[in-house]
């Protein structure tokens, strides 16, 4: 156990998965089963990894103290230094724990490339990317940092484009490199300006020179900061690469993009707002829970119009990134007006909430995938009657909405229920404007909920009840053992996460207070006798009580109902429709389901509708040959805000190229020109 | 509002008394039910009404079952939109050839234990239509009748009665029957 | 060790100087090849003067070098290469002749504007060479902007490295031999790249004008 | 005798729910001068069905054949964790940590409901008939919308009541001032619309309409027969009890008796329960006998003049 906390198993963590990605490809060379090994390699060295990774994180968490140790590079400024503390380990953890499952889902996803695309390739940048996310939150350098981030984007880039010949993939890959890079300069913002305050490239020192900076500095950087991983967490405006990239990449990358990926950046956030600056004002928490409702509230409405089944998802992560948000900006909130201990309750929230977030959303995706793999297309409205040929995919899907809708049994209900305890604080503190954003932040998420409660069910429904609409659908086959063992794991865990919410709970308090400003002391919460939060010990809601009471009860009327009508004979007959032999096309499909909630909500959704009708005889048009109505989202962002930027760049550009006249001596003159003025501000300044 | 509150207050309960039905002499052709099956739907029936090829002229006759008048609630008795919900079909017409297929899925999405009641001349023996090339004649000869009400249409009390007689005969019959056994 | 020779490398400095102003007046290339000849001629000389006064072996080597390959080899292998052209004559100017004549006016004064006094400080004896050299050297850039036929500006860069190596003396930088070698190597091989690029511009354009060049930017 | 009130806490709502149906159908056939069905007509139509055998859809899968089941269980389990007479938690005797208080949260009341209408929806679309899938579609908005006001306005009480438990809620406003009791009844009014949103009941959607184009409730269950129908019945009559029991209790929390030992206490408390439930179902059965349905997409409105009401009685609460 004790070879687990030193550096040592770090550093064979990151040679696994070295291994594994340029192995890959010299093994795709040798074996000519167009990638079979070579996908068995990179996978198995990423599951071996991930493993080791869980096993640190673990030992980490519960019996270690944390790893730090540095590694000397050539160049003077720039230190490799690790720092696995409570917090990183927490978020190591989760990390290491996707990527194992998604890496057993990769086996059984594979043969969807054999003869198609390369899978050393693949594995080449699966591992690279596996390994960049485990960089990030083990980081403890800026600069290390900015080349993990980097290294990570990158690697999702190519996983993003590594299926190219569908062409929306690589428009999606362009769009998803541009926004990121967007980000990550303002990263390169907040970090510069820190090192400029704080002298250091070392996050230690920022944590150390907390009182040095001047308020305007501090807001900057958190500005920046918050810009920056926004992008990468995808906060509404901002969010516009997240429903593209994350859909075009093979399933089991999807699900560690959405579950994992955007969890690095709200670590950031949660790193920057808690650990390096601590106290920022209230201000920037009301900002937080604004920007958190807003996504939520906006993330749920785009994934109730989606019908493309990964980009449905993608937006749901939008709203659940909005969810914890808001538990964020809560615990800014309270932490500025000085009510540490809520804070620290609802970062409490915030973090769980992330936790079950990765685990349903990976699980969802990794569903998906298998959908997706079962009938060769992300369409929904061709899905249909999937239940009876992919039984176990349907029944683990199930269990993963009904987590992502927060329903009681289930780990999502349990830190929705938090997120709300931790806004209900809010709402009664003395201040009218933290009550009046509080107010805002509660209405947002009890409508998210509901809305999300009305997405996962036209999602179940349309894809895998009733009759299947299509071709593909009816002959759908269910998939591999591989993939459904991952699958199986994470909806255990979704369960048990939720039952046992009060350990998990003081844990999370018990790390959170591990960065040693914050001390849990006893709470008084005004809102439900169940919350008690003492130093050691947080009881929260017994789920377990009312998981077991409902299976109780359920046993109960069941067993009673048996009892009595025992006698009684079912009869299997056609589906009632008013006696007329209706097909599958009469029944409902995602598109009509959503038809209602979108119509509520043409303001903020904006359907366009075109139909086009195609007449017999043109100038008789009385009779029709043909007619199609063609419903989709208008997409405000694009048109709002990101055409009229390209416009504005693409003008400034086209002035930029009159300089380039292709005379030499042209060139030859502004060199020259250049030289002068140099001299001349040398000499002068 | 006022005064339609106040109207209803006061308008005096009309109702067909039930003593007054049970009296009427209608002969319902069909054998008798069974007792259990007769206990079963003594105290709640739901009839589901097929018009398969009707002139909905019985159609009009039900409705006005369920006026104030008639009331056919007070016995429990009411209709329903499926036949998954019905006990009884009640078909009315004789059986034109494309309600045949509708007629049979009908019958084949009502749950046992049930009840078919043809109703009206139509659908007794054809009625006007009988012969005619559109109809099979008599719901009997698509799916098997239980009960028959004659009329062309039957009265909604003749309906009534009949109703009554084919859930509560055998009691009377069978006071008398016990009494001779 | 400027102070009893001062005279002599001024006299030097002030022949390389009159050879590049020539290049840009005179109309024929071998003209022009003449006065980097010139020129070459005279920084080579006074590598050479200054490696005998500093008793430095090295830079006597360096003085025989530049002279062996700047001013016989180069000008020898330009000139048969105008011959294989037979382009001697077509060396024009975008600027007419009077208002070459002003900028390098303006050149010179810039040079001994005061911009430049803390240069001064370097080498105080030799101040009047080193703005003629530095002179030397902005009008050398000028050429390369002002001519139009390719050749003529293979050979400004040929002169502005001339100039450089002028100037760099006078400031007593007479940096490591590394350097010195370094740009005698540059130069040969800037010579043969300067024949490949002509004999292509001139298989493709049919003549050395470099406006020619302008359709190759794509739009 | 703990186990004694545990059981009767267990029953008492699904035993007296068909009574709350029955009671509404009597009225509203006495305001169109009939005669109507007897009170206890609900009863013997769940005997009835429960006596018949069921026809499923060959589509059905297993959730079309178990969502009855649990969502009958979530009924009962909800039914057993609200106030009905007594307002005080019953735990069994042998197992005291055993009991309903933590189901009593009313978060967690707005979400097992929740999950309730999920499953009723996903059943309803199981089959792939166009009404179910329509029914369901409708089912969903009108619950995605009406738990705002749901939630907002029990979020009043809690706040007025300092506790987040229905039980303990009913417990400490029987103490509070009267005037300090005013932001209820406008959260009463949130919590009406929100109840007759969730139930299916007048202006949202018409119970007794077999109309394609406007049932939302019945469209779900036209495929259920036999003992699936009753079970649907049957929660449906208990989830309307339920709501009935919360508005009383809570927004009328007088005359509840605070513990099961004095049998006087307990009369009354029954009685004054029984009264108002009553007075609360004639509201109902008037309002349906005398209004008109609203058309499907007014209904958001309606909706959002609750969310807004719980909005206002919440921010009146919190300032007081």
């Amino acid at each position: 156990m004790e070879f687990l906390l030193t550096p040592a198993s770090v550093l064979l963590l990151f040679a696994f998965f070295f291994i594994g990605s340029v192995g890959a490809v010299f093994i795709e060379r040798l074996f000519s089963d167009n990638g079979k090994m070579a996908g068995f390699w990179g996978h198995g060295f990423a599951l071996l990894g991930s493993l080791l990774g869980l096993a640190i994180s673990v030992s980490v968490l519960f019996f270690g103290q944390g790893i730090a140790f540095t590694l000397p590079t050539v160049f003077p400024n720039f230190l490799l230094d690790f720092r696995l503390d409570g917090i990183a380990a927490f978020f190591f953890g989760i990390i290491s724990l996707v990527s194992a499952l998604a890496s057993i889902y990769g086996f059984g996803y594979q043969k969807h490339f054999y003869g198609k695309y390369r899978l050393g390739v693949f594995s080449f940048f699966y591992n690279a990317f596996i390994a960049s996310l485990l960089l990030v939150p083990i980081a403890n350098h800026a600069l290390f940092f900015l080349l993990a981030w980097e290294l990570m984007s990158v690697a999702s880039y190519f996983l993003v484009v590594f299926e190219n010949q569908k062409e929306e993939n690589i428009k999606a890959g362009f769009l998803y490199f541009l926004m990121t890079h967007f980000g990550t300069v303002f990263v390169m913002i907040a970090f510069f300006l820190a090192y400029k305050a704080t002298g250091s490239f070392l996050f230690d020192d920022w944590r150390a020179a907390t009182g040095t900076i001047t308020p305007l500095i501090q807001g900057i950087i958190f500005g920046a900061a918050l810009i920056g991983f926004g992008t990468k967490a995808g906060i509404i405006p901002l969010h516009i690469w997240l429903p593209e990239a994350h859909p075009a990449a093979p399933s089991h990358v999807s699900a560690l993009m959405s579950g994992v990926m955007v969890k690095t950046a709200l670590f950031m956030l949660f790193r920057f707002f808690f650990d390096f600056f601590p106290g920022a004002p209230m201000e920037w928490g009301l900002v937080i829970i604004l920007i958190g409702s807003l996504s939520a509230l906006l993330g749920i409405l785009y994934a109730l119009s989606e019908n493309d089944i990964k980009r449905l998802f993608a937006f749901s992560t939008v709203e659940n990134v909005g969810i914890i948000l808001l538990g964020l900006g809560a615990g800014v909130t309270f932490f500025s007006i000085g009510l540490e201990s809520f804070a620290l309750f609802s970062l409490a929230a915030a973090l769980y909430h992330t936790l079950n977030h990765a685990i349903f959303k990976s699980l969802l995706f990794l569903g998906a995938g298998s959908v997706v793999e079962a009938t060769g297309t992300r369409n929904m409205e061709s899905y249909g009657g999937l239940i009876k040929l992919l039984p176990f995919t349907a029944g683990f899907f199930l269990v993963g909405s009904l987590a992502i809708s927060a329903f009681p049994p289930f780990n999502g209900f349990a830190s929705e229920w938090l997120t709300f305890q931790s806004l209900f604080i809010g709402m009664t503190s003395a201040e009218m404007i933290i009550k009046v954003v509080f107010f805002i932040a509660i209405g947002s998420l009890v409508f998210t909920s509901g809305l999300a409660a009305a997405c996962f069910v036209k999602t179940f429904g349309a894809t895998f009840l009733a009759r299947p609409r299509t071709e593909e659908a009816k002959n759908a086959k269910e998939v591999s053992v591989f993939m459904l063992l991952p699958m199986g794991i994470l909806a255990l865990l979704s369960f048990l996460l939720g039952i046992n919410a009060t350990t998990v709970v003081a844990s999370l308090i018990a790390i959170i207070a591990s960065i040693g400003l914050i001390r849990p002391v006893t709470l008084q919460f005004p809102f439900s006798e169940f919350i008690q939060a003492r130093a050691d010990f947080a009881a929260i809601l017994p789920l377990e009580s009312i998981a077991l009471l409902l299976g109780l009860v359920f046993l109960l009327s069941f067993g009673a109902i048996w009892f009595v009508t025992r006698s009684r004979k079912i009869v299997v007959g056609p589906t009632w429709d008013c006696g007329t032999p209706l097909g599958p096309r009469g029944e409902i499909t995602s598109g009509s389901f959503s038809r209602s909630l979108v119509t509520i909500f043409r303001g903020i959704l904006r359907p366009t509708r075109q139909s086009t009708v195609e007449y017999h005889d043109e100038d008789m048009r009385y009779f029709i040959k043909s007619q199609e109505i063609r419903t989709s989202m208008s997409d405000p962002y694009r048109k709002g805000i990101y055409q009229p930027i390209g416009v504005v760049l693409h003008f400034l550009a086209s002035q930029a190229r009159r300089i380039q006249s292709g005379n030499v001596n042209m060139y030859i003159l502004y060199l020259f020109l250049t030289l002068i003025i140099l001299l001349l501000w040398a000499t002068h300044v | 509002m006022y005064r339609l509150l106040r109207k209803i207050a006061l308008t005096a309960k009309v109702v067909v008394p039930e003593k007054e039905l049970l009296l009427l002499d209608t002969e319902t052709l069909g054998q008798e039910l069974s007792s259990s099956i007769k206990k079963l739907f003594q105290g709640s029936l739901s009839i589901r009404e097929v018009a398969a090829g009707s002139s909905n002229a019985e159609e009009q006759e039900l409705t006005a079952l369920s006026n104030s008048y008639y009331d056919i609630e007070r016995f429990g008795i009411r209709f329903v939109a499926s036949p998954r919900h019905a006990d009884m079909l009640f078909v009315s017409g004789p059986v034109s050839r494309n309600m045949t297929e509708g007629l049979r899925r009908t019958y084949a999405a009502t749950p046992d234990p049930k009840i078919v009641v043809a109703i009206g001349d139509g659908a007794i023996d054809g009625g006007v239509y009988r012969d005619s090339y559109g109809v099979w004649n008599s719901v009997s000869d698509v799916i098997p009748v239980d009960f028959q009400i004659p009329g062309d249409p039957p009265s909604p009390k003749v309906v009534l009665a009949s109703l009554l007689k084919i859930l509560r005969e055998t009691e009377k019959s069978t006071d008398v029957s016990s009494e001779n056994k | 060790m400027f102070e009893h020779f001062a005279q002599f490398f001024f006299f030097l400095d002030l022949i390389a100087f009159i050879a590049v102003i020539g290049m840009h007046l005179v109309k024929s290339n071998t003209n022009i090849i003449r006065l980097y000849f010139l020129q070459s001629l005279s920084v080579g000389v006074l590598l050479f003067s200054v490696g005998l006064v500093e008793g430095e072996h090295s830079l006597l080597w360096i003085g025989v070098l530049t002279l062996v390959i700047k001013s016989i080899v180069a000008p020898i292998f330009f000139a048969r290469l105008l011959r294989r052209f037979s382009a001697q004559q077509s060396a024009n100017n975008y600027l007419s002749v009077p208002l070459t004549l002003f900028v390098l006016l303006l050149l010179v004064l810039f040079s001994y504007s005061n911009t430049f006094l803390p240069l001064g400080v370097l080498a105080p004896e030799a101040l009047g060479s080193i703005s003629l050299g530095l002179a030397s050297v902005f009008m050398a850039i000028f050429l390369l902007i002002n001519r139009r036929g390719a050749f003529s500006q293979m050979i400004g860069i040929l002169a502005l490295e001339n100039a450089i190596v002028l100037l760099a003396s006078f400031i007593g930088l007479e940096q490591p031999i590394a350097l010195e070698v370094g740009i005698i190597f540059d130069i040969v091989i800037w010579i043969v790249i300067a024949t490949a690029f002509i004999s292509m511009m001139y298989r493709q354009f049919k003549s050395l004008d470099v406006s020619r060049l302008t359709h190759l930017r794509e739009d | 005798m703990n186990t004694l009130l545990f059981i009767f806490q267990l029953l008492i709502v699904p035993a007296l729910s068909p009574l709350g149906i029955g009671f509404i159908r009597k009225v509203k056939a006495r305001m169109q001068n009939r005669v109507g069905a007897s009170v206890f007509q609900p009863y013997r139509d769940l005997w009835k069905l429960f006596q018949k055998d069921e026809v499923i859809s060959e589509d059905a899968s297993w959730i079309f054949r178990f969502s009855p089941y649990l969502i009958f269980a979530i009924t009962i389990l909800i039914g057993a964790s609200i106030p009905v007479i007594a307002a005080v938690p019953v735990a069994l005797d042998f197992l005291p940590s055993f009991s309903f208080l933590p189901a009593g949260d009313f978060l967690v009341i707005i979400y097992l409901f929740a999950l309730m209408t999920f499953f009723l929806a996903l059943s309803g679309m199981d089959t792939g008939s166009a009404f179910g899938g329509f029914g369901s579609s409708r089912e969903m908005m009108v619950a995605a919308l009406a738990e705002a006001g749901l939630l907002f306005s029990l979020l009043a009480v809690s706040v007025t009541a300092e506790s987040g438990n229905v039980v303990a809620m009913v417990g400490n406003l029987q103490y509070l001032p009267l005037q300090a009791l005013f932001p209820l009844l406008i959260a009463f009014l949130a919590f009406i619309i929100a109840l007759l949103a969730e139930n299916a009941r007048f202006p949202v959607d018409n119970p007794a309409t077999h109309l394609e184009l406007t049932m939302i409730h019945e469209a779900m269950i036209l495929e259920h027969s036999g003992k699936r129908l009753a079970l649907m019945e049957w929660a449906a009559a208990n989830k309307l009890l339920i709501f009935i029991l919360l508005a009383v209790n809570l927004f009328f929390p007088w005359g509840v008796s605070l513990s099961y030992d004095s049998f006087s206490g307990l009369l009354v408390s029954t009685l004054l329960v029984v009264g108002k439930s009553a007075i609360l179902l004639f509201g109902i059965a008037f309002l349906e006998s005398t209004m008109a349905k609203f058309r499907i997409f007014r209904v958001p409105d309606l909706l959002l003049t609750s969310f807004v009401l719980g909005v206002i009685a919440l921010a009146i609460s919190i300032t007081f």
